[in-house]
């Protein structure tokens, strides 16, 4: 089936709370409410036209405004895929975990939490996964400023090269 | 319990495999070893057996630099401090600083690809070991000197030309965007 | 007759332990030899190459995805010269598509040969390391002639590749094909079919398909549980539908089917593939150019398009949402091994700490991919 | 040692009529002394760098070649840097027990050497319960490694050293229980009456007298392997899991003294093996001078011996390792009834032809040819796939 389709026919299910679908070139997306996304990948996983039996990556994407979680899911029975994306807003963003559906999403959401901050409810075991345990801060966020020093560690080397300044006037 | 010929099985199974095993190392020690004994009792030095295109420590033909900040701007890591300012009286673009801080520098060939001399360039050299952090910074530019300048026809200088002709052939090697190249020509 | 009280032991296995491949720790809760529970501890390789994608730009960014992973560099190069190519839609020359595949599939030897190597290693075997490295370092010398690097090669660029093939290399490529099956074959005849090895790795980490699938296993792990998968053949990119060859899925010959010993057996047979797919490459190489016009600051549309790659290590997912300015918005890398590390708690109950050390070297599993 | 001591006393080398026990005394002392200094040590040591250069040589790389002719002298800078270090015992670790323990297992190192028989007269202490003395002794690892396993207060050491003591214990039973069929052959526990059991010529060994001593003959060096902590069974100290198991806190002269032991006991588990199964030192009869005899009696015995160690370095570079369990089930579930098998019918076998039967002792032999030939046939098989040039040097 093509991803339209996919897309198509998930809206046909949920209606309103598939929020919108775009075709932009090169992979077409469609916009969940973050409420619905359980019952979505619930469904798309165990529809048999779907059948999306794997949740092959997903990831955190912080826009200015809003921190977007993307949800790229495949189907090894009909080898086709789609892409589902939730927007959250940016100072507490929390949906809820697809662990229940796809064990795969226990380390992916992990990385996302750890990277992005981005809170998911009903995760068995929220955790920093990449940074340290008392690290402040989320990385991946645009707004982040990496610390001068971490436990006595300085995090800056400045470049031993001084440039020379031939401005004589 | 498990079978009697499952029990007889694993026995043969066993010897017959250890049996080969031993056969495949026995034939190892009638092979010429395949390390060779570097540094010391090196038939001939490692550096002159590397490829043409080993990207191992960069060096500079200041001869041929023309101070356009292609490669600063190229390098990732802005390992390469340049300072090249127009001389007002003589109109001439002035040389005084080309630095590459060759500890920070990871080899990648960025830099090389859009020099358009083939001034900055890898040597086959990669034994950079050294007694002080400050003995990495390679300085190409002791006194400013004035920058090279294209000519249009082919160089004239006798003493720039072979550099020159040597920058250019180490560019060609560079796949050139949708240029159409002959398989199998090979710079001397 | 009062039970005598034991009590379980919490061993930390890690960072600094010769046989977790790179720096991984596992806090090991251990009952004497059987182990209860092995947590997997990452991150103390964690550069966030996903942050420098944001600073250093589209081209500036190669040299860092070899450093995603360092083992088969080649594959990550790919794909991010696929997902920046699919993005503002350039069409790669299609000799400059026959190097990537030659050095790709060069470089999918090469890292299986230390995969399988690294796993006799831990299973106790000294020698076949060594034959291991050997035959590396002739592929090693192959890709150093072609790109001038051993490890991190940064050899393509967003459009093709940055250098021919030099002369004289085609016939050395097919000379060490030619060394290379004999002694595959020798290979196995030393450690693969021995009983020993054999009894070590089979019916350890047994993954069932479905569970495959779930934890989103890729690769020669995937195909080890029996589903007949590999993005080269399903999902075809690049010039890989001119080749003929055959995806190695595992049978269950020595033990359940998905344990140790097929995952083991697939990347043996996968390299016997690869070298079918260099020698039909070599041979079908088109004369013309091996770069597309790609302008020097590369500036794609604004968009997000995903690709997936099949690396050394299973099928990698690159995501990138580009802004149309020349520095990516966002680069997101699903890699094989951090797919294969979810698995790894759940598989470990049960175990002796000799068999996680063979789950961690079956599932083929480094710090670089994990961590990023 | 006797008969030496007679005919020292006889040459007056004592004064007149020495007191002849202080002459036995001093001359066991001596003897003692130089076997264990000049034999022993420098044997541990030499070992090491042989087995690194047989190592390199089937890994085609060329090991150490760099310190005195071909790295000859490698294993005595090994030895002096090993003493220069400093060896720390942890502060939680049971001090006493910590110290003590290296020098039980150089203890078991050293005992075997008493009955050790080189030639028909060169031998410390001709017991006539040699062969029991000798697996008796080499069971005292157990209880140096066990106290190196739980002093170093270290829990990889601890299983490195629960690990050591399961696998030596149960691997003495099949060791024991292959030594029976020599014993019932020979009549007697001495190794010097083992030895004179069997004539020089191979189809006169006890490895080809039946094929029931054959396989007890592969079952004691595999357990004597085992005993050794030698691939593939060397799970005390896997690398690859239990980074050096018992010996892991261990620095400095202790740890030499662990690795001394360890590549010592190849010499002696070689020395059992061509006792009871490899006619020990037996010679055919070529002139009667005395010392010459002897001479020739050492080498056969050192020549068998030291080809013995080199097999087990080879396998220690062919084989992996096996788990504890697998190590478990191949140790009761394979060895012993095999062993006891073997006792039964050597047993029967002596009943039928009390002095042992010639015309199977030429079968058995015939077969080992032809697995030989069948073996070099392989060898050759795999030399010319893989096209590497031949190159038989071993210096480089």
């Amino acid at each position: 089936m093509e991803a339209l389709q996919i897309l198509e026919r998930v809206k046909s299910r949920f209606g309103d709370r598939v929020l919108e679908i775009s075709e932009k070139k090169p992979d077409p997306f469609a916009v969940i409410e973050p409420g619905a996304i359980v019952e979505v990948g619930r469904f798309m996983n165990e529809d048999p036209e779907l059948a999306m039996d794997c949740l092959s990556n997903e990831s955190g994407v912080d826009y200015k405004d809003r921190i977007e979680v993307v949800y790229h899911l495949f189907s090894y029975t009909h080898r086709h895929g789609a892409v589902l994306k939730v927007k959250l807003p940016r100072d507490n963003p929390s949906v809820a975990t697809l662990e229940g559906v796809w064990k795969s999403a226990n380390w992916m959401e992990r990385e996302i939490f750890d990277l992005l901050g981005v809170n998911f409810e009903g995760h068995s075991d929220l955790r920093r996964i990449l940074m340290p345990e008392d690290w402040i801060g989320h990385p991946l966020r645009k707004d982040f400023v990496e610390p001068a020093e971490y436990h006595g560690i300085s995090t800056v080397r400045e470049s031993p090269i001084v440039r020379l300044d031939t401005k004589k006037k | 319990m498990i079978a009697v010929s499952e029990y007889v099985h694993n026995i043969k199974d066993t010897v017959s495999t250890i049996f080969e095993g031993m056969a495949v190392t026995a034939s190892h020690f009638m092979r010429k070893p395949y390390t060779v004994q570097y540094p010391d009792r090196m038939p001939v030095r490692v550096q002159d057996t590397l490829p043409f295109r080993y990207r191992g420590i960069l060096d500079v033909d200041l001869e041929i630099c023309t101070g356009c900040l292609a490669c600063e701007r190229a390098c990732p890591i802005d390992c390469i401090v340049i300072v090249a300012d127009k001389d007002q009286q003589t109109r001439q673009l002035l040389l005084s600083q080309f630095d590459i801080d060759i500890a920070k520098c990871m080899y990648c060939g960025l830099c090389s690809e859009p020099c358009p001399t083939g001034a900055i360039h890898h040597t086959t050299e990669f034994e950079g070991a050294d007694y002080s952090l400050e003995s990495l910074i390679r300085r190409f530019v002791q006194n400013p000197v004035i920058a090279y300048k294209a000519k249009k026809g082919p160089e004239t200088d006798p003493r720039i030309a072979p550099i020159l002709n040597r920058g250019m052939a180490y560019l060609d090697q560079w796949a050139q965007p949708g240029g159409e190249k002959p398989v199998g020509e090979e710079p001397a | 007759m009062s039970t005598l009280r034991t009590e379980e032991m919490t061993l930390n296995m890690g960072p600094q332990h010769p046989s977790t491949h790179g720096v991984l720790r596992f806090v090991v809760r251990a009952d004497g030899e059987v182990m209860r529970e092995a947590i997997p501890d990452v991150g103390y390789l964690h550069r966030s190459i996903e942050k420098i994608a944001e600073k250093v730009g589209y081209r500036g960014f190669m040299p860092y995805t070899d450093r995603v992973d360092y083992v088969c560099a080649m594959f990550t190069n790919q794909g991010w010269g696929m997902v920046c190519e699919k993005l503002a839609g350039i069409e790669v020359p299609k000799r400059g598509e026959y190097c990537r595949v030659i050095a790709a599939e060069f470089n999918r030897i090469a890292s299986h040969l230390l995969s399988v190597g690294a796993m006799a290693m831990d299973i106790g075997a000294m020698t076949p390391f060594a034959h291991v490295i050997r035959e590396r370092e002739m592929i090693n010398d192959l890709i150093e002639e072609l790109c001038g690097a051993r490890l991190t090669f940064n050899y393509m660029r967003i459009g093709g590749v940055a250098w021919d093939l030099p002369p004289g290399w085609r016939e050395k490529a097919l000379a060490y094909l030619d060394h290379f099956n004999p002694i595959l074959e020798e290979y196995n005849a030393l450690i693969s079919w021995n009983k020993i090895y054999v009894e070590r790795l089979a019916n350890v980490g047994v993954i069932t398909p479905a569970e495959a699938i779930n934890y989103n296993l890729v690769g020669p792990n995937l195909r080890a549980s029996g589903i007949k998968w590999d993005i080269r053949k399903d999902i075809p990119y690049s010039v890989y539908p001119d080749f003929e060859f055959e995806v190695p899925v595992g049978n269950g010959q020595w033990g359940k089917l998905g344990d140790s010993m097929d995952r083991y057996v697939v990347r043996i047979r996968e390299m016997a593939e690869s070298s079918k797919i260099l020698r039909q490459a070599l041979e079908k190489i088109p004369p013309g150019a091996v770069l597309a016009k790609v302008v020097r600051n590369f500036k794609p549309p604004a968009g997000e398009c995903q690709i997936r790659v099949e690396s050394g290590r299973g099928d990698m997912g690159w995501y990138l949402v580009s802004d149309g300015t020349g520095y990516p918005w966002r680069v997101h890398v699903r890699t094989g091994s951090f797919a294969a590390m979810g698995i790894i708690q759940k598989l470990s109950a049960g175990l002796m700490i000799a068999d996680l050390v063979t789950l961690i070297a079956s599932l083929d599993v480094i710090a670089p991919e994990i961590d990023r | 040692m006797q008969t030496l001591i007679q005919n020292l006393i006889a040459s007056g080398a004592f004064g007149k009529n020495p007191p002849r026990d202080l002459v036995a005394a001093i001359v066991v002392f001596v003897m003692s002394a130089v076997v264990f200094l000049a034999v022993a040590l420098p044997f541990g040591g030499i070992v090491t760098w042989v087995e690194r250069r047989v190592w390199a040589r089937i890994q085609s790389r060329v090991g150490p070649n760099r310190v005195g002719p071909q790295g000859f002298l490698q294993w005595l800078a090994d030895g002096i840097k090993i003493i220069c270090k400093e060896d720390i015992v942890p502060d939680e670790a049971d001090s006493r027990l910590f110290k003590m323990a290296p020098y039980l297992v150089m203890l078991a190192f050293i005992l075997p050497w008493a009955v050790m028989p080189f030639s028909s007269s060169l031998i410390l202490a001709d017991m006539n319960v040699g062969i029991l003395y000798m697996t008796a002794v080499t069971a005292l690892t157990v209880v140096g490694v066990l106290m190196a396993g739980w002093a170093s207060n270290n829990k990889w050491s601890l299983i490195g050293g629960v690990r050591s003591a399961a696998q030596i214990v149960s691997y003495e039973i099949p060791a024991g229980l292959s030594i029976f069929p020599v014993v019932l052959m020979t009549g007697t526990l001495s190794m010097q009456g083992i030895i004179r059991g069997q004539g020089w010529a191979p189809q006169h060994w006890f490895l080809f007298a039946s094929p029931f001593t054959f396989v007890a003959a592969n079952i004691l060096y595999m357990s004597s392997l085992a005993e050794a902590n030698r691939t593939p069974f060397d799970l005390p100290e896997a690398e690859s899991e239990l980074v050096a198991g018992f010996a892991t806190e261990y620095s400095g002269w202790r740890y030499a003294c662990f690795s001394m032991a360890e590549w010592g006991n190849l010499f002696i588990v070689g020395a059992i093996i061509t006792t009871l199964f490899l006619g020990g030192w037996q010679f055919p009869h070529v002139t009667n001078n005395v010392v010459a005899m002897n001479v020739l009696q050492v080498i056969t015995f050192n020549v068998k011996v030291l080809f013995l160690v080199f097999l087990s370095m080879w396998i220690r570079a062919t084989l992996p390792r096996v788990r504890i369990d697998q190590l478990m089930t191949a140790c009761w579930k394979y060895f012993v009834p095999i062993a006891f098998v073997n006792m039964i019918g050597t047993a029967v076998w002596v009943a039928i032809w009390p002095d042992g039967n010639a015309a199977m002792g030429y079968i058995m032999f015939a077969g080992a040819i032809v697995i030989g030939a069948l073996f070099i046939q392989r060898v050759i098989y795999y030399l010319r796939r893989s096209r590497m040039e031949v190159y038989f040097n071993p210096t480089i």
